[in-house]
């Protein structure tokens, strides 16, 4: 669509399809008035949808029973990722038991594609897609996840328990 | 039926132990025939008495001593009396009774392959046994049998004793060559054999206390005079070290091809009373078993026992009755296979322990049938597959007991499972 | 030459080969561990099993040497059955810790394992548990539960370097890698055992947990760090090196290199190198495009041998730099200046001589016989003392340095600043920047150079061999090589199409894409 | 510091020139350094390093390999009870059991009164008289669990 006016175009009454637009809006206002069951949208963010379990949200790093993050820096996920979105750094963890572990985690959400390839990879359940959805933020830094965000953020409650715990896998011989 | 007393003839005597009773005896009577005789003539009497090696292989000891390369390199006699084959102690006894007998074969022996220094490796855990030797030694030195100018034959030679630390594998003749060199007691790899590159990477003969003093008796009465003892293929008498469940325990020698159920009920005195037989490991814990049924017609000799899918081995039988759980006591035996590898070759190191493992599960009850079947396979893989025989060593009893007795396993293993309920875990 | 088939294949090898080389030779994959063909043979993996027409038993190719006629296969089978378990034998107590192992992507047991394991697992029993992270040293660390105690490691120690700290202690399956306490594995080769362990036992305290190697990727190279001329492998990414492992070269260095020569990256990587051009003197430095640096640099030389003479101005030359560069400089310097003012600057005289006895050379310098081979052969030979002289009675107004590229190796950097410093201008070409080089009063040039890494050339050992190499990676987009330098000082133009990055380019090469686009 | 007495010195100085090559000496040294100890101490492996001239890693390889050197301190009586076959089906494996259970002490360690370590061993050869087990360096043969008790008592458990 053109926005340079055609000099030969004539004046044109915009009233009729004002009234027709307020009409149509005033109508659906009044039908969701009485059928607010029926209603096809959602009073966002008062009201927020609720998707299945399985949804892939935004990603939560699991942590171990101590508190610490369960990662091992295997980068797996890394090499997974099809958006290269991780950024990882591993260090020699003090505890020998440990040894690997990442001293930063990032993940650059503006990148990510959200397709779960990193929780697929992931040898010990330390990355999973979790059921947050809305992302948000007012400053373009805030879209790099750090361990802070990943693991312990607050509406995490002090992190997710990892499934696999190294501990008791030694204890069982593996 | 009796024994027959060839090298075993004077042991009863306490005095064989020192000098001037062995000599009483006839001791060191042959030497000086065999210092007069051509050393290829006494290698060629040992040829032609078919005396095989007694401490487990059984290969023949003349034609190893005929394999030495004529290179002009000094040469080693490494008399191997490390005797850890659970079962066995008649090495124990012909160093504690008859050093000397030793000694002497052994002088005889190195004259023959023209070696000038000997070595006897005792294990370590045999403190008499070495003290006895040590003694000896130290007579045959002042006697003038041992040193420069032996009886004034030109022919000079020096002995030793050499203590081991307490490892079953340097039995194994490269083990013991390891040992000695003061390394670990890992096997060497062959090719060179010891006979060509051995002991200091120099031509080495290798043989068992029993094989060396028998060399004295051959040379005394001639080759063929000791074919009169044993079998065509198996010549000789050999010592049998006797336990487990028999009413008398013990070393005896007899010749080879002796029906196995005449050592036990006759010169064993059976089994205790009560008992019944159930299985016989023929040749040390290494041998296949033979289920009963066999051993009442296995006669002792290489190759019968051969035929039965066992081997003579070091002549060590351990009679089990039927009080006995066979689960029990093969777990028992391939942990000392796993105590013992070495941790050399993967399959041998990793493969007992995994055995191993396996039968403590079974016996604890934590195991399913098809555990049975896996410890045949991996006992298979470990067959032949290693630098030394160690590995064959539990491989084989592994088999045979689990073929033999298989209905035995099962119903441990059945019965473990009804007592907890099914509720263990593999 | 005795010939023999492998499966199939005719081959033939010298005499006395074993049936492992034989297979090497011919190319046909043959699965090992413990076999390595710089060390003695301990034959103790039993995977290289392999089967011999007329010997019943399976046979290890390592120590089974080769007979006239000989037919072997490793496809039957009995010996793929045997090289299975013995794969499983391997892996049965071998901690399943890939995720965090070093190792993972360049290990002996993953790769054998898909190539010729892809068993199922039957091992249902604990494993074996054993010490992890031991420190064995000031650069290698031991992890015993990945060991399959291949003893490659200790044959190193006991054969190669001669310096028997390590040992296989405890028997069976209990056995352990280690040291004894007051003994560490501290000598000048202690890295190859990292390099020639299977597995992820022996990691490199320098490149632990650094990189997975599957970012990595792989360059050929000669070590710069002595005279001996190591043929090596540096690994590298965007980021930069990461490090140097050697290669194989019969006739110089073996399987081996030491552990000075394996620090030859770091001097490399972008902290602590010159960036771009730099013009000025104490307090008053200016960044300036490297081709203006090299033009204006240029000028200058030019304009002072035309007021002053040919003598006016001098050369010198470290042993850091190829026979290309030497040659197109000397030219340049010689034919086209006319000077025959060229200085050596020996950097260790008194230690130039020295040797280990196995590979490390007290001469530091890659090419020093190059650089000496060069100056004879363009007639120049200057003594030390003249150009002392000519310093000291301002003769020499005009200075131009190719200062070491390593300065780690060149412990009388700051004395030869100050002392070149003396005269008039100073044209300073290197690779990493100097705090003693910024507070120089003359007026001087720097102008950044390229690593051995970022170009083609060769270097002559102390042997006289004639090593090229080619070009690994780019790290300094700027940077030009000498005989670039040369071109520009001659004031003629580059040829910029053979330059990635081209002339107005990123300052610095971050991306892969141009990476060895020469 | 671990220090050799004088008379072991010269006793490891003379086994040195004993056989045809020095490691050969390593053994009876280091069973020289038990007789004098008991155990052989960590530290024992570089003094007998620098005496005998001999890299460490190499003496702690055989004193690891074998298992008649303790690698830990052991009791005044160190009895070692056969637990191979033919001594299993004698008896031996009760037999250590309640030698333990008798002078209260776990297997392999060291009792409290420093008097006895009781441990497990492999054959001994000396399977026609099981079961059996060794007090340092003595056989005692054809054992119950009582008569070994007295017998242990007597040599001062």
């Amino acid at each position: 669509m053109s926005l340079v006016k055609r000099p030969d175009a004539k004046a044109e009454w915009f009233l009729p399809g004002i009234l027709a637009g307020l009409w149509f809006t005033l109508k659906k206002m009044l039908w969701n008035l009485f059928n607010q069951q029926k209603m096809q949208t959602l009073n966002y963010p008062e009201q927020k949808y609720e998707y299945g379990p399985r949804f892939k949200g935004n990603h939560v790093l699991t942590v171990k029973k101590d508190g610490s993050i369960r990662c091992t820096a295997c980068m797996l996920c890394a090499t997974n990722c099809p958006a290269q979105c991780i950024k990882i750094t591993a260090a020699e963890n003090p505890d020998p038991s440990v040894e690997k572990y990442p001293i930063a985690y990032e993940i650059d959400v503006l990148r990510c594609v959200f397709c779960g390839f990193c929780e697929e990879a992931c040898p010990v359940d330390a990355i999973r897609m979790g059921p947050e959805w809305q992302t948000a933020a007012l400053n373009g830094s805030k879209f790099t996840y750090d361990i802070q965000q990943l693991a312990y953020r607050p509406q995490l409650k002090g992190g997710v328990l990892s499934v696999l715990d190294d501990q008791e896998r030694h204890q069982a011989g593996i | 039926m009796g024994q027959t007393r060839l090298l075993t003839e004077h042991y009863d005597k306490p005095e064989f132990q020192k000098l001037d009773g062995y000599k009483k005896h006839g001791g060191y009577a042959v030497l000086p025939k065999a210092l007069g005789m051509d050393p290829k003539a006494i290698t060629e009497q040992v040829k032609a008495s078919g005396l095989r090696g007694r401490g487990g292989a059984g290969f023949p000891t003349g034609t190893k001593w005929s394999f030495l390369p004529a290179n002009g390199e000094p040469r080693y006699l490494l008399c191997n009396a490390d005797e850890g084959e659970p079962g066995t102690f008649k090495d124990r006894l012909m160093m504690e009774r008859a050093p000397h007998q030793l000694i002497e074969g052994m002088i005889i022996s190195a004259f023959a392959i023209a070696s000038k220094k000997s070595y006897i490796y005792v294990r370590g855990e045999y403190d008499y046994s070495k003290a006895v030797l040590r003694t000896a030694l130290d007579e045959a030195y002042q006697a003038g049998y041992l040193g420069k100018n032996i009886l004034g034959s030109g022919f000079d030679h020096d002995m030793d004793v050499y203590s081991g630390a307490g490892a079953y594998i340097c039995g194994e003749e490269t083990g013991m060559i390891s040992s000695l060199e003061g390394l670990k007691g890992q096997p060497k790899l062959k090719p060179p054999f010891p006979a060509v590159k051995g002991y200091l990477r120099k031509p080495t003969i290798v043989n068992n206390v029993e094989t060396l003093a028998a060399v004295k008796y051959i040379i005394r009465d001639g080759g063929a005079a000791y074919r009169k003892y044993g079998t065509e293929k198996s010549p000789g008498t050999k010592l049998f070290s006797v336990s487990g469940s028999v009413v008398k325990p013990g070393n005896i020698e007899v010749p080879l091809g002796m029906p196995l159920k005449d050592i036990i009920f006759d010169l064993c005195g059976g089994l205790k009373p009560g008992r019944k037989l159930k299985a016989v490991i023929p040749g040390g814990s290494s041998a296949p078993v033979l289920t009963a049924d066999e051993a009442m017609k296995a006669a002792m000799d290489y190759e019968c026992l051969a035929q039965m899918g066992s081997m003579l081995g070091s002549g060590a039988i351990i009679v089990i009755d039927d009080s006995h759980s066979m689960v029990d006591l093969l777990q028992v035996t391939l942990h000392f296979y796993h105590h013992e590898s070495c941790g050399q070759c993967t399959p041998c190191r990793e493969g007992t322990g995994w055995i191993s493992k396996i039968l403590h599960d079974i016996v604890a009850g934590h195991a399913e049938t098809k555990d049975i079947d896996l410890v045949k396979k991996i006992s298979e893989q470990m067959m032949g597959k290693t630098i030394c025989a160690l590995s064959d060593a539990a491989a084989m009893p592994a088999i045979s007991f689990v073929t033999k007795f298989r209905s035995e396993f099962e119903q441990h293993i059945q019965a473990a499972k009804s007592a907890s309920g099914g509720l263990h875990h593999a | 030459m005795p010939k023999l088939k492998i499966n199939g294949k005719d081959v033939e090898v010298p005499q006395g080969s074993t049936i492992i080389q034989a297979f090497k030779a011919s190319g046909v994959e043959i699965c090992h561990y413990c076999w390595h063909p710089g060390l003695s043979v301990a034959g103790v993996c039993r995977l290289c099993m392999v089967q011999i027409e007329g010997i019943p038993k399976l046979q290890i190719a390592c120590n089974t040497e080769v007979k006239e006629g000989m037919v072997v296969n490793n496809t039957a089978q009995g010996v793929q059955e045997t090289v299975k378990w013995g794969l499983d034998f391997h892996l049965i107590n071998h901690p399943l810790d890939c995720p965090i192992c070093d190792q993972a992507g360049e290990c002996g047991l993953q790769d054998q394992y898909m190539q010729f394991g892809q068993y199922d697992p039957q091992m249902a029993e604990h494993k074996v548990k054993k010490h992890k992270v031991i420190d064995l040293g000031p650069t290698v660390v031991l992890d015993s539960e990945r060991c399959i105690l291949c003893s490659r490691c200790v044959r190193f120690m006991d054969e190669v370097s001669k310096t028997h700290e390590l040992g296989i202690f405890n028997r069976g399956d209990r056995s352990e890698i280690g040291t004894v306490e007051g003994k560490p594995l501290a000598n000048n080769y202690s890295l190859n055992t990292v390099d020639i362990c299977p597995v992820g036992a022996l990691t490199s305290k320098d490149f632990r947990f650094r990189q997975r190697v599957w970012y990595l990727k792989e360059a050929d190279s000669i070590c710069p760090g002595c005279s001996t001329g190591c043929n090596v492998k540096v690994s590298y990414n965007e980021e930069g090196l990461w490090r140097i492992k050697p290669r194989e070269n019969k006739e110089v260095n073996g399987y081996w290199m030491c552990d000075v020569g394996r620090d030859s990256y770091k001097f490399v990587n972008l902290k602590g190198r010159l960036l771009g051009g730099r013009v000025g003197r104490r307090g008053s430095w200016q960044d300036v495009d490297v081709v203006d640096a090299a033009r204006s640099a240029g000028l200058k030389l030019r304009e002072t041998v035309e007021k002053f003479g040919p003598d006016s101005v001098a050369l010198v030359l470290t042993g850091q730099f190829t026979n290309e560069e030497y040659k197109d400089l000397l030219g340049f310097f010689v034919s086209n200046l006319k000077s025959k003012n060229v200085f050596h600057w020996l950097n260790n005289p008194d230690k130039v001589n020295e040797f280990d006895g196995l590979l490390f050379r007290g001469d530091r310098n890659p090419n020093t016989k190059g650089l000496v081979g060069a100056m004879i052969a363009a007639g120049v030979s200057g003594k030390w003392e003249s150009l002392q002289s000519g310093l000291a009675g301002k003769k020499i107004k005009l200075v131009l340095v190719a200062g070491p590229e390593n300065q780690a190796v060149f412990p009388d950097l700051e004395e030869k600043v100050k002392f070149l410093g003396q005269a008039e201008s100073l044209v300073w070409m290197t690779s990493g920047t100097s705090t003693v080089l910024d507070q120089v009063m003359a007026e001087t040039w720097q102008i950044p150079l390229k690593t051995y890494i970022e170009k083609a050339g060769s270097f002559t050992t102390y042997q006289g061999k004639v090593q090229s190499f080619k070009l690994g990676t780019t790290i300094v987009a700027q940077a030009l090589n000498l005989s670039e330098v040369a071109e520009l000082l001659a004031g003629r133009d580059l040829n910029w199409n053979l330059r990635p990055g081209g002339v107005g380019g990123v300052k610095v090469n971050y991306s892969t894409a141009q990476r060895g686009a020469l | 510091m671990f220090k050799l007495s004088k008379d072991s010195e010269e006793f490891v100085k003379k086994e040195l020139t004993r056989y045809e090559t020095t490691y050969s000496a390593i053994i009876p040294a280091l069973f020289r350094v038990q007789k004098e100890n008991g155990w052989v101490p960590p530290e024992a492996v570089p003094a007998l390093s620098q005496l005998m001239k001999i890299p460490e890693a190499h003496i702690n390889e055989v004193l690891y390999f074998y298992t008649m050197f303790n690698k830990k301190p052991v009791g005044k009586l160190h009895v070692q009870v056969c637990t191979n076959i033919s001594c299993a089906m004698n008896g031996g494996r009760e037999l250590a059991e309640s030698l333990c259970k008798t002078f209260n002490v776990k297997e392999g360690a060291v009792s409290n009164d420093g008097k006895i370590t009781i441990s497990r061993v492999e054959c001994l050869g000396s399977c026609g008289t099981a079961p059996m087990m060794q007090v340092n360096d003595r056989y005692l043969e054809n054992l119950t669990p009582e008569l070994a008790v007295r017998q242990l008592k007597e040599m001062g458990a």
